[in-house]
């Protein structure tokens, strides 16, 4: 795989250069220069959304710093959490007075550095955390908090982002993002792997004709390898898996987002929503919002995930509430 | 009694700053068995930045331990980067003020490091994870004071633990999804360590 | 390659049901379903702006149909022009009373079936014609206008629809829009193909390590394949590309854009912008409304292109008009 | 003296319907060296879409080619699909009407077609093109009104087209871009255009 970089040591720092000269709505702050807040600053008496995660998954995260949605975000290497110090910065640059709700993807490191981070700044600032944890291919129900955070995320940084905005208070935001995570699952099928700066190979091979259904997007292990079928026949399998695991007060209503994890084509997102959006119809699923298109990505990976997020009244509005960052927005 | 000083810290962490460059792709193909294959180029790069780190002090070990700590925390937030720097941590906690090292302080500094990541990182012994070679080392240097004694029996004990661990299954983080497919491969956290041993040893 | 579809036939069919499906801001119209149109249809008084193209470029050419930008936009198959019925239908269809500009992009089966259907017409809907052709690497400056059409032709799309908007006539939307193309240079680099639906090889070949400089959005031959460089020197060969051949009239602001073409990650997409926006300055030019993102790809194919628009005062208040359509939203 | 009538041209789109499955990847393949590798995909579908269509009437050969004309505009935009569909409504054009066509025909008809499609697309004999091909046969057709022999000289025509083009360079469409990297390669139009003569001879 080839890739438009100079030294992989500054791939993290040079596209957090270009992102934030292109788009003047963020910047770039804390100590190294790894958080991402809105240009505007923290908003006196708002309650702060932070997150950070590791690079190569624009938009994801720092993509998502706006107007009704993050605050700030601390950005790691690719694939690697934010260290403890720039999740420190995230969360001071975050805060308006009324605390900050940590928003991130369950991963081990992103994990350890935001608790540290969490415990360094008790004293002065109030945090909550709130783990995105919607892969439901990457651990039983039974260990649904093991489940690592996927495309699904954006549906909480959405929601959570609105709330904060309407003025709540930390325990209302916090249990308003909660309760967007625990209404959201993702299922992801992989086609192709993508390489990490600097590494001599991909970061994991695939049979030329075969598809892994539930990998994750670092690639951690799926649910099944095996040849490629059609597009209808994996967004049947995905939905069916993705239904099956419906929150048990689910409603009738539902956004979906059909993602791009970076090479497969927009054609091909919409050929699965096109079936997807049916299969929900025929389900008695009402479809509020879908978005389609690339939203988490894994540089170069090929392939896509679908995440259904059931809403009740408060997560419709939620959702439907103005938005602006860089890469979406909403009303 | 045998002791180390800050300038045998230093001197362990350039040979193991040179040996990433051979590792570090061997390590990101370990782990992209099980995952997204940047155990190498992370550590490559932390080492490295610890190699760089100018310590605060050319006495007090614990100092030197504190800057290489922070470098590492700078310079990483992967999993076993943040488990590395908590390791260094505690390192730097329990030989702040010393200017030399008892050899025989080893085995507890790493038992209170195990500890230590245990508490931050929330795995248990026998997951197959860097804990347990860890862990192998800290038993296996206890009430020694001989350099190259200790230099022998860590690098035993972190291959007795590949060995042992290579029969069985990881049981956290991005492997424990892989389950009873981690049966016969090299935990690479684990797999690091014990070749990083072997380089400085 | 794989490709998340079903029958290779259906592909064009089902992604524009996808698309429609999930924006219901536009609609597939003509008799072969062929023409996405506004929802809300032609809007009597205002001069419609028809484009047309083929399949496989999404966001383009389908996906900028929307308020401030197209009224109809044909479609054929994938790298197939759209076919008359279609030119004629989404004729028709932009119609509002006052003429149609026909904006699309230089290829040879676009151009005949925009003819012909512009001819089949021609007693009923005044047409004009203005063509993209802002590929500098497709033919030399003497022959610009054999040039193909590539990204630049979003800022051509952007302007004439604003244009359109402001009421002004056929004529003045014409000017308009062909003074965007005239001030638009597009370069493109390669560094992967992509592969047709149905079709068993990639539609090119390139080595391991090799990129082609000035490559076309369907594998057109470009000026040189070599060695993959830095995307800093990528970037420098680009834009002096690009500004040795700026228009004679040129003033000092500019538009960029930086266009991945399918499967390169927008990291790499910043990483390019950050140098080329610094030698812009350099060269002191003042960027005005950057992009950075996946504008017009080649399905799968991995690389980018940059585009640069020179402003005047006329074209610079067009680019920033309010507009929105699917993919792009302005204002 | 020799005519053809629909089911002669109906039995010539079946074989010609039949040689693409075979020709197909050949044919994007030539094009693929020129530019965007779709010429054989498009023609398999653009000949079967023809294959299928209902002829308006089985007596007028002019009816059956204008129902081919319009199968081929609706299937495709291509520029050798288009050009196509353009050759087949001027054959239409010519055989209005009639029941059989005398064969001494198909040369006038060919070069009126030619002619249109210069008209249409804007390229020049010499350009290397399938107008070359076409031309070719015009030529080669000229006077005659055997069948057989009409089947031999178009296959002899085109595959002289063929060489004689081989070692010149295009000079239009995406294939003009490659310049003087033509010389050597068939444009996979005349390509296409010469083996669906030798199927259907
Ligand atoms: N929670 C944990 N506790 C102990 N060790 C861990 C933990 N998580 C990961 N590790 C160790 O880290 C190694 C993976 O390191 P690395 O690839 O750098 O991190 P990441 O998983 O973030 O990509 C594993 O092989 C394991 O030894
Ligand atoms: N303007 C033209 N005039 C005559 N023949 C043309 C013209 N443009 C293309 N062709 C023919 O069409 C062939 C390419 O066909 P095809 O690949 O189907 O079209 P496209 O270039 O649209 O992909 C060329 O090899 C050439 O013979
Ligand atoms: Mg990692
Ligand atoms: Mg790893
Ligand atoms: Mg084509
Ligand atoms: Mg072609």
């Amino acid at each position: 795989m080839k890739k438009l970089m100079n030294a992989p040591g500054d791939f993290v720092d040079e596209a957090l250069d270009g992102l934030t000269m292109a788009n003047p709505s963020i910047v770039r702050d804390g100590e190294n220069g790894r958080v991402i807040r809105r240009a505007e600053g923290a908003r006196k008496g708002k309650v702060g959304v932070a997150s950070g995660g590791g690079s190569g998954h624009l938009p994801l995260f720092t993509g998502y710093v706006g107007q009704g949605l993050l605050d700030t975000c601390s950005i790691g290497n690719v694939f690697e959490g934010p260290n403890v110090g720039s999740c420190m910065d995230a969360i001071k640059l975050a805060n308006g007075g009324r605390g900050v709700l940590r928003l991130y993807a369950n991963y081990g490191g992103d994990r350890m550095n935001f608790d540290m981070a969490g415990e360094m700044l008790e004293d002065e600032i109030r945090t909550t955390t709130v783990l995105g944890t919607d892969d439901i291919a990457s651990a039983s129900p039974e260990e649904s908090a093991k489940r690592r955070g996927v495309a699904g995320i954006v549906y909480a940084y959405k929601i959570a982002g609105a709330k904060a905005e309407t003025g709540a208070d930390l325990d209302e935001v916090t249990a308003t993002a909660a309760k967007a995570v625990a209404a959201t699952r993702t299922i992801g099928v992989a086609l192709a792997p993508c390489q990490l700066p600097g590494s001599a190979k991909p970061t994991f091979t695939l049979g030329d004709d075969d598809i892994e259904m539930g990998m994750g997007i670092h690639g951690e292990p799926g649910i099944w390898r095996n040849k490629l079928k059609s597009a209808d026949e994996i967004a049947d399998e995905m939905l069916d898996r993705l239904l099956a695991e419906a929150p048990k007060n689910a409603g009738s209503e539902v956004s979906i987002l059909v993602n791009g994890l970076g090479a497969t084509p927009l054609e091909e997102l919409f050929i699965l929503y096109r079936h997807a959006s049916r299969k929900l119809t025929a389900a008695e699923l009402t479809i509020v919002q879908p978005l389609v298109g690339n939203f988490v990505t894994s540089m170069e990976m090929a392939g896509a995930s679908i995440s259904l997020c059931f809403l009740d009244e408060e997560l419709k509005s939620m959702l439907a509430a103005p938005a602006y960052c860089p890469f979406w927005r909403v009303g | 009694m045998s002791t180390f000083a800050v300038k045998d810290v230093k001197a362990i962490v350039s040979k193991a700053a040179a040996a990433m460059v051979e590792l570090e792709q061997e390590l990101n193909a370990a782990d992209a068995k099980l995952g997204d294959g940047d155990t190498g180029g992370m550590l490559a790069r932390v080492i490295s930045a610890i190699d760089k780190a100018a310590a605060a002090s050319d006495e007090d070990v614990g100092a030197c331990f504190s800057a290489y700590a922070k470098a590492a925390a700078v310079a990483t937030g992967s999993s076993l980067g943040t488990l590395f720097a908590t390791a260094l941590m505690t390192f730097a906690k329990g030989t702040k003020g010393h200017e030399a090292v008892p050899l025989s302080e080893l085995a507890p500094l790493f038992a209170k490091a195990r500890d230590a990541m245990m508490a931050r990182g929330g795995a248990a012994l026998g997951d197959k994870t860097v804990l347990d070679a860890i862990d192998a080392v800290a038993r296996a240097l206890e009430g020694v004071s001989d350099p190259l004694v200790a230099k022998r029996l860590a690098v035993e004990a972190t291959q007795a633990a590949l060995l042992e661990f290579h029969g069985r299954p990881n049981k956290i983080g991005r492997a424990r999804m892989f389950a009873d497919q981690t049966i016969g491969l090299d935990d690479p956290g684990m797999l690091a360590f014990a070749k990083l041993c072997k380089a400085v040893a």
